[in-house]
Parts: structure tokens; C-alpha cells; sequence
């Protein structure tokens, strides 16, 4: 599943204020726009009004709009596409449809979608699915209940209590940007200077819509990649969490196995758990467990009993799951983890992304515990990703631990969908009962993985668990025993090397720099070397999708270059991982713990300063 | 679980002794409960295949070992999830979980009253000898208040749990209680769990010989054990006693032990046990009692059939599954907004 | 915790408020919550460094950041041990815990009846708004069957806990329950639980206006509130009712709801609240009165004092060190078997 | 506390069976010698039998004793002291009592203990006290009972059935060697051949007793060292677990706090539980949690609290506890942890050592987590880096983690009592109410660490908790302020590296082979490299305690040496955190998993091979 993808990051994103004339998007708009300014960003703006002063409140025509462009870069136009939508009404959906960037984000007044409202914007049903947009991220907020709520005790009439919903939706989105609600405080201050009132209710209501977002975690996706050489194909839009949940109902449907999941809901990992509960009607079952280590022991336990089984997670639930992962390790079934990273430690950031729980995924156990650890680098590869993590698992009775994180799992792209004719098959390795006894821990030669033997299957009963067994299965405190068996599981992860296609080079095979990522950093990394090598430097990319192994190719790869660097949102613990498989070359690094992907800027200027050192 | 049909599956107790030796201490409680449930597995008509044993980590844990089923020996306290995912998984198995006071409900507390309140058809026997046994004496989450062990030097300070108010207060629909050795109370209780669908609990006061002997003495010594227990069993009087002239009755808002002809009390004001009840509060009372007040009670004090969690999630996938026009995932990933280039 | 003395603190609501934002979302019943909790302390005798507010991870659990005193937000579900830790420290400090339905009985399930069991001096604030309010709306131990959430888009297949059964069922000595706005009522049991000595637990019905708006409709709402609750006060009739024309009583073992003059029932038959009988039975049944059957009922249900785990842990020390010889590190290292060089 | 010890490993034993005459300890001590010499082992034997032939039963005079020294290498006498005792009755102890190495094993079947028994051995109370044994490895066994059990349901006769007590004692030292029973199985199938009863009964009991060690999870303490240039001083026996707990004891007093330690049991860790359930005389407060995460998260409270706050635990409770050590990593808290290591992964081998549990405590927790990783190196020294894990803590207000091992925790050895005076002072970081408002995370410029207030004190009241936060202690999720956290906690650990004492080098600074170990591969590694220094190799050791951070002169002491090794016990945790903090030299690895501790022979062999290689 190899995409050849020219890889673009927008380091800049369009905003759309949308709403009735008397809603006050221009203002909105032009504080947003302000506000971003001033911050640094440059911005290119481009209001439009209705054409009639005061067209019919509710349709499109009263729709008032009000768009900014804003980036790190220079900024030329408003931009052709929004990214993210506020919509305060029916009609400003509808108006704006067709210029929604794929995957944008729409923030809109739920309380404004009644039946009346919807008709009367030309919709029959619901707006979203009407308007094929419901693969958009929809943040839905009731935004006038909200605001009343926030104003019961003042002495405001109810229609300037209206008239502060702008300030609710553009505290929302501030949030969104991590903007700073000065600027406009002070504006509000100096504009209502006489009207003490209003200028409370404004402020009030702006910070009630900054907290509300933050309240709810509303997390705009914030990673786009648009496809250069584009296939012929049938395409959708999909998030990192659904290609992920996707994916494991592929590899599910390959194997001839029920999927089983079992989770504890945790920011940004709970849309897996969300997705698959829906699908039932694929046999999926879902367990929402009491927490963490019951999701993980339950799917132990479905993997027992023959279920391909899967429990995801983030960074603190993921810590939790360490005791029975070992449990995993020591039986040998086959279990998906699936890890959506976020900023750590501890609580820490939980809507931002962060790449710093490699090393738990490594090493995050007691004992000598070896697990296979992979990580996706897009949000639509999570789906190719998640089927590999599960065919692995399977073949290899062994847990692998798939790593993706807040930014892939919020974010979206979109998709050339597979057909599961393509896919490469899944071999269950099935115990048969023979003629000798069934022995639970006799290993393929070559994989080292044992087979596979469920209850219900009669004559094949047996017993296994977390202590330390013979290849019968009983349990053993033998000295060379215990050294044996370290030794095969680690082996037997090892040996899933078979399974890693080589390391591919973007760009030439030698050159001054190699630029390494892992994960999520693709299309950072690809995209600014691709830029690095269109202004002539000596540079190429590698992004890593398997850890532990590593792919075969990987020191000769890295011998054609003069330089190596990292780069990773973390301390550097990719870097330090390549120290001890990899310890003869040097790596620099380039490291950032912000909560924020890599930007493409950042990363080449980091690289040029590089080159120029000697 | 599978539904019992005719008799094919002529086992008998040693068809599920497995070929690995018990090692618990000599007289330890244990010997008694793996006893007990070869013999009541004999006597079911499930094929061996069908039954999956689980523990967590204890001396009680060890039990799958030695039982010729599928089995597997869990981590400390887990358990429950464990059977959860299996019974999930494979709604065919008959699914036992193997725990202790300390496995259970120290640090499998929280699961084990998920797994009640979710009502998923795990059938527990709960090894209650009021210690730590694996690890060498520590006290547990029902020791008696003011036990000396090796980690309450001077006596334990707190209040233990009473498994079947908690159990009960975690919305249980099933609740039992029996005797290590007593073989024939123990084989009846068991078999009514086997056939019971649903979250049932079992406790089981069993003896530890090593490091809390005679914790039970008074319920289970000959000379004492008649006057200081009451087994319950459906449609009869709660009557009890050596010589049978003590019953419990309802005074005052709560039980009372009455003795016949005295007071003016006789058989008729005994109350008649009615284990189908489904208002939890005569049997949440009737599991609470303990001595020197009450009588304790043995046999199956809670048996309430329900809807439970693994049958409401098969009706809910032939429902969905019925309904959908998803049958595969191919049409689930052409399904929604799609365009072709 | 500090005994009450003399009022010297003269304290204001206010007082409590610290300098952060409050952040919940207009209209969340938590607003109701802090701010009964700001004017109970402020009517307490105690000074402000004397409080932790401590909790886990939730909505809910962002209280202790609005409240000015030492406040400690922990991570899910682990609040009750982190407070006990705290209480254990120093049990001169009046310690509160916030705490969610998800946060308190989901993955902190076990931490919740093991604080309960040992009795520790701890004041259990359960916001029940029977959702996950911060991960934006997953059903949660207390969500009522069938609700369609953003993990069950089916509806939920499990029974919920009751949380009064479970607190009873896990040997709980207080148990409150009252209604995020209703002040008035909050306030009043607000300030038993200060006063209390031991774990209590408050359930506080909740609204989230977001993800589960109305869930208590039916006992929040003017119209149908007064025939759908009761609110139990120490020795009084326990009478309900918009016209207080219906009351409870026990009729063949179990609470029934009847209405005076219907079936020649009147005031007298009607029970007598007594929150301090030791005995659960009672509070059990009347904490887990729910609708329809049964008025749901707030005030305090249960309240006994009994020895705490602070207090007879301290009772050890003194005991243990009176008697001791060893009063330093030095006495100890020399204690026992030791030999010249 | 650097005590300078000639370490003396003893690759042998020396097991001593003692009991009446009736008691058949020849015939065990014949079996026991046997099974050990077919095992390979070297072995010296000495019957000593009551010089009456009936002696009166339960008096000293009628002791029979037969003892075996068993041992890797040439064994030349019967060995002068027991190592391990087999007591079957009071007058065996009193018989022995001064032919005992000091941190002896005694087994003994307590039913014999009664008063009457005792008096006749020619004691007046506890003979254990009287005879001050009370410091030794007791290990307690009612061994009639049990005996009498197992064959309750035999034919035999009572008397019978008592004679095959010994074999009972047998079976259980059988489990502490790890040996075979087969030769014994066999012997008895022989000698009983016409008695199939008692065949069958000597063989249960045999059985019987191997298994209830095994149940009990019975432990010989496995590491002695003599002291060589014995310092003047007043000594007494300890074990790791206890010295672990005295050393906490210390730092408590010292720093003027309350010790309180929250943990729940665990092998082989519940022993420093069980040590400060006791010491309520000196003001610890003990909490026996209801899992590992409520104790190490009432740790949290009590340390948030003011006091001088502890968790223990081994392997799978410290995997537990990974999400709330995460917890205290945020908030800055003191904390020591202690995880006495066992075999992993999982359950893996409770009673048995392992050091593999190092990744976990540097890397094992979601997001950048640094915390202070200390090792102890012998049982007596637990005391020392219990107190510095304690002192660290208190002075940096950060976690430390502190590593012990099932070989340390129930090894004992004599140790010179310090006296308290001596002990270094430890400054509390209190916070103070002055004129500007408290911050919660102001730093020390030096240390970086912050002020500590606990609830109580007057004005300083302030919330903190799991979420990231500015020096205020409110919550943040500014990309900058998150980045400045993450590193300046990085950096509040690395400051330690102060308070870390230099490495001292066993032998020359220059060298053919620097042989280094870490924690409890102390007395080993010292061992080999002493002996092979008196063999003439060009051979030097160093023994790291300190972890993380590593000790400043780590990369200087490497450099004067031609080749690297890292022994542990464990696939080369170690070795590859070396390759990462200091890539630059080849590190050779010597590793053993067998969940025993190092052998001295071994070790040499090693060595001497990696000499002769170019
Ligand atoms: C995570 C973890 N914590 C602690 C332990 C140690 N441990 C093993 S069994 C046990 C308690 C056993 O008590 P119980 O469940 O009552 O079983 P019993 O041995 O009495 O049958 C403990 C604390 C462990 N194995 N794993
Ligand atoms: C270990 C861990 N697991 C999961 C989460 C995610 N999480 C945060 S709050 C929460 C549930 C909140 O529900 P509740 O306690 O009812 O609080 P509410 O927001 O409704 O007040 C969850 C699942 C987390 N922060 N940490
Ligand atoms: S220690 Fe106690 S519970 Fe464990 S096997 Fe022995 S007697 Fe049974
Ligand atoms: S999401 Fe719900 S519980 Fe959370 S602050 Fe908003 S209304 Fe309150
Ligand atoms: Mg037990
Ligand atoms: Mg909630």
C-alpha cells in the first residue's frame, strides 16, 4: 500500500465567520483577523456581505460572510477553501458548502438547526448529510441556549443577549487557535466603554465560548495532504481513529475472525472504541470497560478464546495496560494496543499531539519483555497499518503495539479506498488435534510462534498463564528454562523483520543529509525535503512505520549520507533507540515537545543550518 | 452458556483431573472445592471443551491448573476481565473464575462488581480463607477486625467487607455460600451455579491451614458449627439449630432470631426463604448476618434470572445486523461520501 | 478532622473563591455545586489552610481549581487514595474529595468501597450526571439502560449502580443525596458531612446541559419533582408529595408507597426517619428507592458514627509508642542480636 | 558509607540436617549429598551421630546431625558453619546453635516446639531468642500436621506415619536447591519395593514438603560476604529488605518528617511492609493499600501532605504504579520507590532474581518522564541508598525510583551499625510565607527545584495537579510553556548528578578490561575481578548505584581501559542505556537470565575469554 504522494502542509489554514446578517460576522471576523496579526501570522481577509442590506433572515441570501486567511508563511489570497467553517445558522451551511476544504472543521449553533431554520435554507433533511458533509469534523455547540445561560442574571434585554452569540463562537475558536482573548477584550472594553452592560455581557460570553471549547475538547484537525499525482479511484475522507478502526475490521474480515475490542474512553483515542461500537452490523463487539486494564484483560481474554482482539488507548491508559500487556507477552496471543499519543507526561495536554510515549512502548514493562512496535504515518495509512499490526499479531502469536497519535487521530485526508480483494491474506495458525499431544508453547521454526488453540476445540485442552512454562505448559522455575524461553520470545519478535519491506528513500540514495522521522512525522519531513531538494540541497527523507525490528535496510541506508538527524516531538528517544540498534553512525536532532506537529519551516531550516556546519 | 440437553458425556470426576500435581498444603481448604467441582462437572452434560477456568494470582488462583479443562492463570486481581473477554468472545463456554479474598476484592475490587453489575454469565468461586495465603500471611480485605498478621503487627484496624452485602449492593443476582469440606452442601450449591445464567458469586469459607487456621472454626467445627449457621434453601423455613428450634423472623425493621417456645415464638413465625425474590433488601439482609448476633447463612441466599450482558449483546447484533445494509467491508468503506477521480 | 470551636474565621462565600475562571459550561449543575460548597465552608469554624479538596480527573473533578484552598487534582479515578493519603499525613485536615460517576465509579471503583470499608474521615462529593462529561459523552456506570451515547449508539445493554446500594453494600456509614441546585437542600447536607466523622459519601444529581441534558428530569423539574422525591430528615415521618399526601411504609418485607385515605392508609403507618440506626438494612432499601416504583430519596439517608481509620490508626501510635523502648533510629539499629568488632 | 570490603562470593554451601536419632537425618543427608553430587555439584560430607545409640529423645545429647557442603568448585572439608539448618526439634537448634554462618536458614517443624519439648532441650523461653537466632532466616513449618495430613487417608500406622517426616524436610530443602527428586523417588521406590504403602507414603510426603516450599514461596537467603579488614564497630546481621526500611527510617528522622509508606504485598517487596508495620514505635504510618496503584497514589497524598512518602513493590506492582509515578513527576513531589526486582516478564518467577527491570524504571511511562534511578549493591547497603533515595527526593522534590532485587531483599550479611549522628543532615525545602504570592513551581536556580507548602500552613494555599501548568501551578496549554517544563524537569534530574559520588575503581585506572555491574552484581563482579587481579590479568571493576544520573567521571574511568564488559542479569538493559549516554565506546555484554545471580567462576571464565580474543 505504498501511495506515492506528493506531500503538501498548509502552513496556513482558512477561516470562515458565517452567519444572518445580524449575527455580527464581520466584526468576528475582523477581531479573529486582528488578533492573528498581531500574534505574527499574516493574514489576507476577505469579507462578503448580502446583497440586499436586510435579506430574509434565515435564507442564504442573508448570509453574512467574513473569511480569513492566516499563515506562517506569506499569505497571497483569502484563500480558495476554508478550512474551518462557523456557521450560526442553517442557511450559512449551505452558502459555504461547496467552498469547504476536505476534512475542514464546521462549528455551528445547534440550537439554530431546527426544522423551521433548515427549510427555510432550502434543506429537506439534515443539512450535513444533504450537503455530503459528514465527514467533516462537525463540532456542534447550542450556542443561544449557552449564551442565555450565561447572561440569566443580567439585566440585558434578551435581544442584545442575542446579539452576543458572536462572542461565544469567536471564544471558540480562539480556543481552537490558542489565541489570546486580549485584543479583543480590549476592543470590546473600549468600544462598550459606555454601555458597562454590554461590555460585560460581550467578555462574559467570550470567555464562556474560550472555556466551553476548551470543556469539551474540541480539537480541529490540523494535517492536510493533498495528492499530487493523483490515481484513478474511488475516494472518501477519513480520520486517523476511523482508518485505524477500519483497518482491524479488515484484517478481521481477512482472518475469518470476530473482532473484539476492549476500551476505556480516553481523549484523543475514544473515537476507536466510538467507531467500532457501531459496528455491529460487521459482528464487531465492543467492550466499554471499567477501566484501562479490564479493557486490555478482556481482550486477553477474547484472544484466548479465538477473537482477533484489540484495546486502545493513550499515553496514561497505555501506562496502566503495562502489567497485562507482559501477560500477553508471556502467553504469546495475538493483541492489538493501539496507542494515540498525546502530550505528556501524566495528564499533561490531553488534546495535543506529542510522539514521547515510544520509549513506554518499547520498554514500558517489568521483565525482559519484547512486544512489536509500529506506528502509522498519515491518517488514511492508520487503516493500512492497523490491518498489518493485526495480520502480524495473528501470524506471529504475539502483541504489537501500534502507535498513533493526537494529530493523526483528529486528523483528515483524503482516501483512495482498497478493495478487500487486494489485501494480502491473514494465516491463522490453528492448533489440529494429532495424533500426539497438543503442546502450547512448540514453535514454528522460522516465525518461532506457537499455534493456536481456543476453547472449544476438543482435545486440545490446556492450560497457560503469566508464570513461566515449559513448552507443555506447565509451570517451571528451571533455570535454563527461563533463560530459554527470554530468549525465543525475544527472537520470535525479531523475526518479524520477515514482514518490514524496506526502508524507501525520498530523493537520492547518497547525499550531505538524511532526514529521519517516525510516525506522524511523514509528511513534515517529506515535504520539507522535497522543498529542500527542489532549492537544490543534497538531502533526502526516511520515515520510519516499523520500530521494533527495524527494517533491514536501515544501516545501509543510513551509510550513504554524510549526516543523519532525527526529528521527532519528543526528548529524542527515536534517536537514542537508533544509538543502541545502530551505534556506529551519529545522529543529530531536531526535537520539539509543544503539543504541535513539526512545521515544514522549522524543519528546513533546521536542516539548512545543519548543511552549513562543518 | 450451552443449555443442558441429554446425557452424552458419560464423565466421571477423574475425566477432569489434569496430569499436573496439587500442590496445596496438605489440609488446605482447596482440596476440598477442586473436589467438589470435578464432581459436579461429571454430573453436567457439557463436553469438556466447553469449559474455560480463570483465575487471577493467590493459592486459590492455582486451581485451573488441576483441572483437565481449558484454563488460564490470569494476573493478580484480573480475572474478571479476563472471563468477561472470554464469555464475550465465545458465548458458548461455560466460563468458572477461580479467586480469592485478596484477588478478588483487594485489587480485583473493581472488577469484580463490574462484572456483577453487568450481570455477564461468569460463574465465581470466591476462596475465603480471610488471608493472603500465596504471599505468606498479610491480612485481606475480610479479615476480622483486630487480626494479627505479619503486615497489622499490632491487629487490623479495619472493618472487613461482607462479600454478600457487597456483592448485593453491586446489584447481584445471584448470591451463595458453602463450606470447604462440606462436600454435599458445596456439590448442590455448585450445580445450581452451573445451571444459573448470569453473574453468580459464590463464597466459599474455606480454612488456611498455614497462615489463619481456624478463622472459621466456629461455622465449621462439629460441636458449633449446627447453632451458627443457617442453610437456606428455596421454599423452606429459615430454620436452624442442632436440635432445629431456632428460626430468624422479621422484627422491627429487621431480622431477629427467635427460639421456638420461648417468648411465645414458634415454627409459623419463621420466615420461609424465597430465593426468586427479585427486591434485593430481605436478601441483602440475610447475607449480612453474621455471628455472634446471626446465624451465618449458607446455601444459595439470591437467585435472580435477568437479561444478561452476553445475551443482550448477541440480541443487539442480530437486531443491528438485520437492519443494516453493511455486510461487509467493502461496502463499509464505499458507504457515506465517496467521488471518484 | 478539627474539632469546631468558636467561630473565629469569619469567612465569606467568597473567600473560597480563588482566582481562576470557572470554566464549565453555562448552565452545568457543578456551578450549583461549588457554589453551595464556598458558603458551607464559610459558615464552618475551620481555618482555610485546613481544607484539601482533592480529586481524579473529569469535570467534576476541576472544582478543587475554583475552591481557594490546597487543592490537589490528581489523575482518573485515584482521588480516594490520594485523600487518603493525605488524611492519614495529617488527620488535622478536613479533607473532600471530588469525584465523577465515572471518575468515582468506573475506573475508581475499588478505591471508592475500600475507602468506604476502612471508614477513613473523608467527604466524597459524587457529581452524578450519569455521563462522561469531559471525554464529550460515553456512557457511564450510572447511565440508565438503554442510553444511546457515543459508545452505545445502540443503547447501552448494562444495568447501572446504584450508588447508595453499593456505598451501603461496601459497609458505607454515611450516605447523602441531594440535587446541584436545589442550594437550600445542599447546603444543609453539605454541612452534615462536614460535621460527620468517617467516609461520607454525597450523591449529587447532576445535569450535564451538554451530553446528557434532563437525565433528572423527572426529579428536578417544579412540576414533577415534589410526587417523584423524598427528602428524609432524623426523625421525621417520611412523608412526600406536592400535597405531602403520600408517605412510605414496610408491608410484607418490603417499602411500599402509599397515599392517605387510599385503602384506610394514613400518616400513622407511615415510617420514621431514623439515620442512625447501625443496622443497614433500612438505609439500604430506602437508598435504593428508584422510579417509578418509588420516590427517590434525598436528604441524609444514613449517617453512623463509628471508630475512623485515622482515628484508630493514631490510637495504635500512641498505644504502640508508649510501650515501645525504641525511640530512635539509634535504639533501633542496636536492637537485638548484635556483636563487637 | 563506602565501606571497604575484600567481598568473598562463596560459590558453596553448607547444609547441616539435625533431629532426634529417631528422626532418619542420616538418611537424608545421604539422599541430599547424592543428589547434589549427580547434579554435578562437589560435596564433602560429615555424619555426626549421639554417641549413646538411644539416646533420651528431645535432649541435646540425642541430636543426630548429618551436614554436606556442596559447591561449585573443589570443596575440601565439610564446611565449618551451616548455611542452612533442618531442625526437627528444639534440641537440634540448641545443638547447632554455634555452628551457625551468620544470615543462616533454619527449617524447623514448629509442631515440635512445644513448651515441654523446649524445656528439655535446656531452654528457658524462645530458644531462637535465647540462643540469639532471632537475626537468621527463619523458616517455620508444621511438619507433623502436615505429614499427618497428607497421609490421612493412608493404611499406615501412626508411628509409621511420623518417621516420614524427614522426607518432608527434605522435599522442602529440595525446593530451596532447586534439585530433582527423581534420585530420591527412585531410592525410595527401591529400598520400599516390598512395601508399597510406605513407598507410596514416603514419596507423597516427599512431594508434599518440595511443594509447600514452593507454596510458601520459601527463600534461602543466597549472598554472603565476610568482611576482610573488619573495622572496629559494634555489628549485627541484616537483610536488604530490612536495611531498605531502616535506611527510610533515618532519612525520616534526619530530615525531621514523618515516614509514611503505602504499598500493597508483593514477592519478594512485602518484607519492607511488613518491617515498617512494625516500627509505629518510631511514627511510621503504614497503609497496606487495596491495590499497588492506591499505594503508591496515598503516597502522593501523604507526600502532598509533608511526609517523607514510600511505595514498594516488585515487577508487575511497579508496572501498576507507572501512570501515578507520572503523577508525581508533574507535581514535583518527593517520593521514593522502591522496586525489589524479581524474574519477569509477568508472574515470571516470583521467588527468583532478575535485574531486568532497569528500562522500566527510566523509560517505563508515558511522555518525557524523568525520574532518579538509584541500585543498591548489597543487602547491608540498601540502608545507604535508601537514605540518599530519600535525601535526593526530599532536597530535589522529585521522585526516586530505588532498585533492589530478590537477591539483596532476603540476602543478609553482618553490617557495622552507623550511628545516626554521622549520617549526613537533610534540608527540607520548605516554603515560607512571605510579602509576594507563593508559586508553586518557582525553581531553585541551582537545583531547579521548587519550594515545597503543604496544607496547613497559613497563606500558602495553592492547587496543583496532572495537567501541565506555569509556575503559578494553572493549568497551560501554551506550546512554549510545555516545551520549558519538559526540559527543565529533564534538567532538575540531571542537577542530581551533584549529590552522585564519583566511581571508584577496583584495581588500576588503566587496563586491559574494566569489568562493570550494576546493583547487586557488586559482590560478584568485585569477586572475579580481585581474583583475577591476584591471577595476574590487567583487570579493573566498577559497580554503578547511580543510575540516572549517571556519575560525572563515567566516560573518563571508560576511557583507560582497551575493551568494555557490562554484566547483568537481564539481555543488556544497561549496556544499551550506556550506548546512549555515551555512544562512543564498544560496551562487550555478559548476561544471565536464569533468574540466579552471577557465579564468580562464571564471571572469570567470561573474562579470561574476552582477554585472549583480539
Ligand atoms: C500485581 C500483583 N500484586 C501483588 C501480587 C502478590 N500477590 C500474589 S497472590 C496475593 C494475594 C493472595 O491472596 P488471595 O487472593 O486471598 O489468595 P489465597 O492465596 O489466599 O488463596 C498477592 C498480594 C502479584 N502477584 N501481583
Ligand atoms: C487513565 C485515564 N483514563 C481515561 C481518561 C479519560 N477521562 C477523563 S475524565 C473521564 C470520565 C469523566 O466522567 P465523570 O467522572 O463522570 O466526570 P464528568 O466529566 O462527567 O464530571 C475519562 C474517561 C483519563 N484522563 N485518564
Ligand atoms: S498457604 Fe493456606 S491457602 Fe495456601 S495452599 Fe497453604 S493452606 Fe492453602
Ligand atoms: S460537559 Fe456537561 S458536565 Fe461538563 S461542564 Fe459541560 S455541562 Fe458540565
Ligand atoms: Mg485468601
Ligand atoms: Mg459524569
Amino acid at each position: 500500500m505504498e501511495k506515492r504522494l506528493k506531500v503538501i502542509e498548509k502552513d496556513d489554514v482558512v477561516v470562515r465567520f458565517s452567519g444572518d446578517s445580524g449575527d455580527g460576522m464581520q466584526l468576528t471576523g475582523t477581531l479573529f483577523s486582528t488578533t492573528s496579526a498581531l500574534f505574527g501570522h499574516d493574514i489576507s481577509t476577505f469579507p462578503d456581505y448580502p446583497s440586499e442590506i436586510r435579506a430574509p433572515q434565515g435564507t442564504v441570501g442573508g448570509v453574512s460572510g467574513f473569511q480569513v486567511h492566516i499563515g506562517h508563511k506569506q499569505v497571497n489570497t483569502p484563500g480558495d477553501y476554508a478550512d474551518v467553517l462557523v456557521a450560526m445558522n442553517p442557511a450559512a451551511v449551505r452558502a459555504n458548502a461547496r467552498y469547504l476544504a476536505k476534512g475542514s472543521t464546521i462549528i455551528y449553533d445547534s440550537d439554530s438547526f431546527t426544522e423551521k431554520q433548515i427549510l427555510r435554507a432550502g434543506y429537506k433533511s439534515d443539512p450535513f448529510i444533504e450537503d455530503k458533509l459528514d465527514g467533516m469534523h462537525l463540532i456542534a455547540a447550542p450556542i443561544t441556549t449557552l449564551v442565555k445561560e450565561v447572561l440569566k442574571d443580567t439585566e440585558l434585554d434578551p435581544k442584545s443577549i442575542l446579539r452576543t452569540k458572536n462572542m461565544f463562537a469567536l471564544g471558540m475558536v480562539y480556543w481552537l487557535f490558542d489565541s489570546k482573548l486580549k485584543y479583543t477584550e480590549d476592543f470590546i472594553e473600549e468600544k462598550f466603554g459606555k454601555k458597562p452592560l454590554m461590555a460585560e455581557a460581550n467578555s462574559k460570553v467570550l470567555r464562556a465560548g474560550y472555556y466551553y471549547a476548551e470543556t469539551i475538547q474540541a480539537i480541529a484537525p490540523s494535517y492536510r495532504v493533498s495528492p499530487a499525482n493523483i490515481e484513478k479511484g474511488t475516494y472518501r475522507n477519513i480520520n486517523g481513529n476511523q482508518a485505524t478502526s477500519w483497518g482491524l475490521l479488515a484484517a478481521a474480515e481477512k482472518a475469518g475472525l470476530k473482532l473484539f475490542i476492549g476500551s476505556y474512553p480516553i481523549t484523543p483515542a475514544t473515537g476507536i472504541l466510538e467507531e467500532l461500537a457501531l459496528r455491529k452490523d460487521l459482528g464487531a463487539k465492543s467492550l466499554q470497560a471499567e477501566d484501562e486494564i479490564a479493557g486490555i484483560c478482556s481482550a486477553i481474554g477474547a484472544s484466548f478464546a479465538g477473537s482477533l482482539a484489540v484495546t486502545s488507548t493513550s499515553g496514561p491508559g497505555f501506562a496502566l495496560k503495562s502489567e497485562a500487556l507482559n501477560l500477553a507477552v508471556m502467553t504469546e496471543l495475538p493483541l492489538v494496543v493501539i496507542n494515540v499519543q498525546r502530550g505528556g507526561p501524566s495528564t499533561g495536554l490531553p488534546t495535543k499531539t506529542e510522539q514521547a510515549d515510544l520509549w513506554q512502548a518499547l520498554y514500558g514493562r517489568n521483565g525482559e519483555s519484547p512486544v512489536v512496535v509500529m506506528a502509522a504515518g498519515t491518517p488514511s495509512d492508520c487503516f493500512h497499518y492497523a490491518f498489518r499490526a493485526a495480520k502480524i499479531a495473528i501470524e506471529y502469536m504475539t502483541p504489537v503495539v501500534l502507535l498513533t497519535d493526537s494529530y493523526l487521530a483528529n486528523g483528515s485526508e483524503p482516501w483512495k479506498i482498497p478493495s478487500m480483494s487486494d489485501m494480502p491474506s491473514i494465516k491463522v495458525p490453528w492448533a489440529e488435534k494429532t495424533e500426539t499431544e497438543y503442546l502450547p508453547y512448540e514453535r514454528d521454526p522460522v516465525k518461532h510462534s506457537r499455534k493456536w488453540a481456543v476453547p472449544g476445540m476438543a482435545g486440545l485442552e490446556h492450560r497457560i498463564g503469566g508464570l513461566e512454562k515449559t513448552i507443555r505448559g506447565s509451570v517451571s522455575y528451571t533455570p535454563e528454562n527461563h533463560e530459554y524461553m527470554v530468549k525465543i520470545r525475544n527472537e520470535k519478535v525479531e523475526a518479524v523483520v520477515a514482514e518490514v519491506p524496506d526502508l524507501k528513500v525520498t530523493g537520492a540514495d547518497n547525499g550531505d543529509l538524511l532526514v529521519i522521522g517516525w510516525g506522524s512525522s511523514h509528511g513534515h519531513v517529506v515535504t520539507a525535503v522535497t522543498e529542500l531538494q527542489e532549492e537544490g540541497y543534497n538531502v533526502s527523507a526516511v520515515n520510519f512505520n516499523y520500530i521494533r525490528p527495524l527494517p533491514k535496510n536501515t544501516a545501509q541506508v543510513f551509510e550513504g549520507f554524510k549526516k543523519l538527524v532525527v526529528c521527532e516531538l519528543n526528548l529524542g528517544q527515536f534517536a537514542n533507540y537508533l544509538r543502541i540498534k545502530h551505534q556506529k553512525f551519529t545522529y543529530h536532532q531536531y526535537n520539539k515537545v509543544q503539543g504541535l506537529p513539526f512545521t515544514v519551516k522549522e524543519i528546513k531550516e533546521y536542516c539548512i543550518k545543519l548543511l552549513e556546519e562543518k | 452458556m450451552t443449555e443442558t440437553t441429554t446425557h452424552e458425556n458419560h464423565y466421571v470426576a477423574k475425566d477432569f483431573k489434569s496430569d499436573q500435581e496439587v500442590r496445596w498444603c496438605p489440609g488446605c481448604g482447596d482440596h476440598g472445592i477442586l473436589a467438589s467441582l470435578q464432581k459436579v462437572l461429571a454430573e453436567l452434560d457439557i463436553p469438556k471443551e466447553k469449559y474455560v477456568f480463570v483465575s487471577g494470582i493467590g493459592c486459590s488462583s492455582r486451581l485451573p491448573y488441576y483441572m483437565n479443562t481449558y484454563g488460564f492463570h490470569g494476573i493478580h486481581g484480573r480475572a474478571a476481565p479476563i472471563a468477561t473477554g472470554i464469555k464475550i468472545a465465545n458465548p458458548d463456554l461455560m466460563v468458572w473464575m477461580m479467586t480469592g479474598d485478596g484477588d478478588a476484592l483487594a485489587i480485583g475490587g473493581n472488577h469484580f462488581i463490574h462484572a456483577i453489575r453487568r450481570n455477564i454469565d461468569i460463574k465465581i468461586i470466591l476462596f475465603n480463607n480471610e488471608i493472603y495465603g500465596l504471599t505468606k500471611g498479610q491480612y485481606s480485605p475480610t479479615s476480622k477486625k483486630g487480626l494479627v498478621t505479619k503486615t497489622s503487627p499490632y491487629g487490623t484496624i479495619e472493618e472487613p467487607f461482607r462479600i454478600g452485602e457487597l456483592t448485593i449492593g453491586a446489584s447481584g443476582r445471584f448470591f451463595a455460600r458453602t463450606v470447604d469440606y462440606n462436600l454435599q452442601l458445596s456439590n448442590e450449591v455448585y450445580k445450581e451455579t452451573a445451571l444459573f445464567n448470569g453473574t453468580a458469586v459464590v463464597e466459599v469459607i474455606q480454612n488456611c491451614v498455614i497462615f489463619n487456621d481456624g478463622a472459621h472454626d466456629l461455622i465449621t467445627n462439629k460441636e458449633t458449627r449446627d447453632d451458627n449457621t443457617l442453610v437456606l434453601r428455596h421454599g423452606e423455613p429459615m430454620i436452624f439449630g442442632k436440635n432445629r428450634d431456632k428460626g430468624i423472623t422479621l422484627e422491627n425493621l429487621k431480622l431477629k432470631v427467635i427460639k421456638f417456645g420461648e417468648n411465645g415464638y414458634t415454627e409459623k413465625d419463621v420466615l420461609v426463604h424465597d430465593a426468586h425474590e427479585p427486591n434485593p433488601g430481605i436478601h441483602y439482609r440475610l447475607a449480612g448476618m453474621h455471628l455472634p448476633e446471626y446465624p451465618v447463612a449458607l446455601g444459595v441466599i439470591r437467585s435472580i434470572r435477568d437479561h444478561t450482558y452476553d445475551e443482550a449483546m448477541r440480541d443487539q447484533h442480530v437486531r443491528i445486523q438485520e437492519a443494516s445494509k453493511i455486510k461487509s467491508v467493502d461496502e463499509l468503506l464505499h458507504s457515506g461520501a465517496t467521488w471518484k477521480k
